[in-house]
């Protein structure tokens, strides 16, 4: 516990989370500090290359390991399975519709690429090595969850999904860039990093700040529009569902024997939810159902949950449950 | 200078449904369109900004078509098939346009 | 399609009183609007263009509205207290809408 | 709130022309106008998107004109020299306006 | 003498100032060069973020100083206060009328966040340090002159100030962050330096070029528009004032005891003129002021009179008076 | 043989070329993978800026060479002749319209800056040096083919050239960048460099890899688009026309005596095809000629061409006839 806790206070003061904190406040405090809408993508763009490719290349330095498969199954399992989970927490301590429920359900199931690559910094500062290949059970993990919520309301009626919406989920930019650079890594090895080293390795932690500042700014307006939704219920679940999320992740990274630094981002990327794929596979295929309840709890109170709390707690779990 | 009756036709709506509204103005026969950036709005389900969303999946986008007047009612009904279920706000306008045999 | 009327009134404004405007339009009770952005223009103060700016005051954006024409007067004069002192352009057309239970 | 009868024209073109026309209308003693981006479209020359060009010269531009009536014909012929040869669309609708004097 | 042409020599051929010399040259052959709104907002951000980061690490490595309050004051005083002598003198050489000259006079007592920076790295290259805590003395000035500005219209009837627009100033998005990274720089200190480090400290020069071929495109096309603005009176004045700036600077860091490179700086805040913050309160507050006049005189002549021959001047005259 | 194939090989398991291939692929799929408007134009003016430098640097460090003069006329006379053999060429074996071929050819004669940096790096990773002024060479090339694809059409009375137009070629934002950073990195020099070399030098090709990912998108979309063009004729049109280029480039570099990687890049520039200056230029001049002819033939077919197959083809010629 000691060490939980003490892990989340280095956690909460490292420049990561203090620039979305940063965000946050100036979110609230209604500054107009801005980050332009294409400097952000060009971010994204910037962190989905960065660590697709050097997940590659890690790959390629250690050969592939049995693991990769079962871990692959594992997310897409977990993916497709946690919205279950999360339909009926949801419906039990919350008084959403089944619409609203169903969505918020989806995105609990998927992951965020953000919240993983945070993790990943914490597991580097710790000096715990993960297997190379979790950022490609990153990209299994994205999409199973939203068939899962359209299975959900489909009793209802509800919920189109049509082939051009399945192309768009399986395709959308972020996993096509993530497993592309993954498969560029993979190919061209350490000859290819030590080319491109130097954009993608120093100083990713200096733009992984930036873009914590803009996710803390549109999380904190997001919040100041959404408080509606912030009953007791909903405020619950969207802090409890993570660690159960995580605990889901934890067994499975058990069962497959993944190693200490593997089963922390295992977890933490079952306990994250989508802000990002999820929603727009959710306009398209499932209009009812209200944004801001989703993007709400997703990026306003999950978000911040894993970031600050719930990485630490993930990695105390592990380290305490985990042989060696 | 001679000039053309037509009618102008502005459709907003989210910046995901925009490649399904292209194709069904496509297979409406609609031969042209153009597409302009929103930066923001408000309506009956809050208002947004086109900054505050981490998502592409947030924005809206208008859509603008000069067509002729017999044209009209055939591209509201495709148009519509998209719109229905999702927010957004179709307006209809008279113009005029110079070289109408680009239509 | 049935389709109703109402007006479409346009306004020009600086970016920097957009935040003003959108609040004197919620003020008075308009319910939806939208904002597009402009590149640049010309007027009597001169001609301008948003790439020759390094600051965000230069700009100006495009607020559209939809608004049932027996509302148009309150909007306008909630409008104008804001554009009043400030460069800007005021424009009212005539246009139909669908779904108007919308708005 | 007094409105005065105007003419709005909107000219969508190549945005490598632009300057070309800011100059024929400024020539043409056109006191006023405001450009709009256009991220993408469709007509007879194919479908485009602005994420889709490597070159500035792929997209194009919505200028907007807010005009007295007795001065659009006049404005037209200045526009139409540039628009002549290239792909492009203008229209023209009536309008009211505030503050008229501005003009 | 002889020392100050050298060092203006010496400074007028650095990347920074060329560039800065393309981009005019560029504009003024009307050449299409732009740099896209947001590629210049994003960069301004990162200049933001890396000065005010290691401003507040310079502090934590340093300590505070108890020089620190006296100068924060001074620096409020400067941009209170230098308002009404530009304003004086403008009516004195110049024809503008009361409302323009007080637009005008409150940009000159706002500062230019470039200035600082390119003082700062002048200040490096010839190996002075500075006070960290500048970069919050800078956060400070910019918006005292602003209400400055509008006690001067405010006999007139002009001049329109309410809560709002306060709050926009102070909570300005480029205050915000200059002043929340320097916090964080403060708060993690050396070694959230050594995480970020990589991408604030070492690629900043070049960033610094592209920003300032940015400045020289847009100040270029000022000249273009505003040249009907520069009769004698003004463009003297433009030059003028920030040298008037600067004594008042250095006379506030002799009394303080600021260190030679704090002196410089001060004495450049003094002198410089905003071309951001000021300008877009100003069209709020004080709309029948001619933008165009306090813009050229601002970013077309007194900007670029810093940056080439003012920074060497102060930099002299500090060295001439200061003990050591 | 043995030897261009294994180039060849390694060439196209590089990191810039499997991006492009990705990004090709993302197209092709009609994944909704985009770089920002904003963020590509970014790049794009960030690889000018650093290869201008990096020339002038070259060229302030070696000195100048008596060849340089030759080596500019020599491109000049390259850019302005080829347009006239890719035009016969055109009409021989396709069935273009004297319009549409005579844009075509206008674009063979001038470049493509991304083929010549692309060559560059083969160049660096083969250890081979180049002249430092070869990138005013290319600024050189660019805006003379134009003036041919003018003369061809000239006789049926279409093509409009006048002042406006020749200014904005002359002066197009890329030119003035290039030739200005060129300038700026010969006047500051090795210490110029010292203060912007970990923007400009290390990042350098994972930058790179980000462009021509969207270079690969924006080919691979065009492709999709313009595939009726696609017939045989124009087809073998843009992947002969490039190794014509590159023999005529070859003749002139071994009259001048350049260096072997003088020789490759001269090749290079003589082999690519333009498809930002010269389609804009067009669309003014020429509008009655189809763009997605040319935006083809050059983005979809000779650029792809160059950057797998022609570079190391070049490097391969030039090797077994180059003196040393
Ligand atoms: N009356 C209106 N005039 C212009 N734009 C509107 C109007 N109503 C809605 N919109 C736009 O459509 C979006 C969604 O509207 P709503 O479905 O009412 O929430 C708004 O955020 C605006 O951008
Ligand atoms: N007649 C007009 N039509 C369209 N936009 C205009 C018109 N007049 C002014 N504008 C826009 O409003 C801005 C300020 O106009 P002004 O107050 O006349 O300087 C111009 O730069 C244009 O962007
Ligand atoms: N009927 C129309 N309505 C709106 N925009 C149009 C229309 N026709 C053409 N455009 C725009 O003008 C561009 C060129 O049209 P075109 O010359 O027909 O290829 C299209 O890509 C659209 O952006
Ligand atoms: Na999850
Ligand atoms: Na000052
Ligand atoms: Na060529």
């Amino acid at each position: 516990m000691q060490d939980v806790l003490s892990l989340a206070a280095q956690n909460l003061l490292s420049p990561i989370v203090l620039f979305f904190v940063l965000g946050v406040g100036a979110a609230l405090a209604r500054s107009d500090l801005t980050i332009p809408e294409a400097v952000a993508k060009g971010i994204s763009l910037y962190l989905l290359f960065a660590i697709g490719f050097k997940g590659g290349v890690a790959v390629s330095n250690n050969g592939i390991d049995l693991t990769l498969g079962m871990t692959l199954m594992a997310g897409v399992i977990l993916s497709f399975v946690l919205p279950f989970i999360a339909f009926g927490l949801l419906r039990w301590i919350s008084q959403l519709s089944r619409t609203d429920a169903a969505a918020v359900a989806g995105h609990y199931g998927s992951i965020s690429i953000v919240t993983f690559v945070a993790a990943t910094s914490v597991l580097q500062s710790s000096g715990i090595v993960a297997e190379g290949y979790m950022v490609a059970v990153a990209a299994a993990m994205e999409a199973p969850a939203i068939f899962s919520a359209l299975l959900l309301v489909s009793s209802g009626g509800k919920g189109r999904m049509d082939g051009a919406l399945i192309r768009e989920i399986l395709l959308n930019g972020s996993i096509v860039l993530l497993v592309g650079s993954f498969f560029i890594g993979w190919i061209t090895g350490a000859e290819g990093m030590a080319k491109i080293e130097a954009l993608i390795v120093s100083p990713f932690q200096g733009v992984l700040c930036l873009f914590l500042l803009d996710m803390g700014l549109v999380a904190g307006r997001g919040l100041k529009q959404g408080r509606a939704v912030l009953r007791p219920g909903p405020l619950v679940f969207g802090m409890l569902m993570p660690v159960i999320g995580s605990c889901l992740g934890l067994a499975f990274a058990l069962i497959i024997g993944l190693s200490l630094g593997g089963a922390v981002l295992l977890m933490v990327l079952a306990a994250s939810a989508s802000y990002i794929a999820v929603p727009a596979a959710m306009r398209v295929a499932l209009p009812e159902a209200n944004p801001s309840v989703y993007l709400t709890l997703s990026l306003g109170v999950t978000f911040p949950f894993n970031l600050t709390l719930g990485i630490p707690l993930y990695l105390a779990m592990a380290s305490a449950v985990h042989g060696g | 200078m001679e000039k053309h009756d037509a009618k102008r036709v502005a459709i907003i709506i989210e910046a995901i449904m925009e490649s399904r509204l292209r194709q069904a103005l496509e297979g409406a026969g609609v031969t042209g369109f153009s597409v302009l950036p929103v930066l923001g709005g408000s309506g009956r389900s809050g208002s947004w900004s086109r900054d505050d969303t981490v998502s592409r999946g947030g924005g809206m986008v208008q859509v603008i078509c000069i067509i002729r007047p017999e044209k009209l009612d055939r591209m509201l009904e495709a148009a519509f098939e998209v719109v229905d279920r999702h927010i957004g706000v179709v307006t209809i306008s008279d113009c005029q346009v110079l070289r109408a045999d680009r239509f």
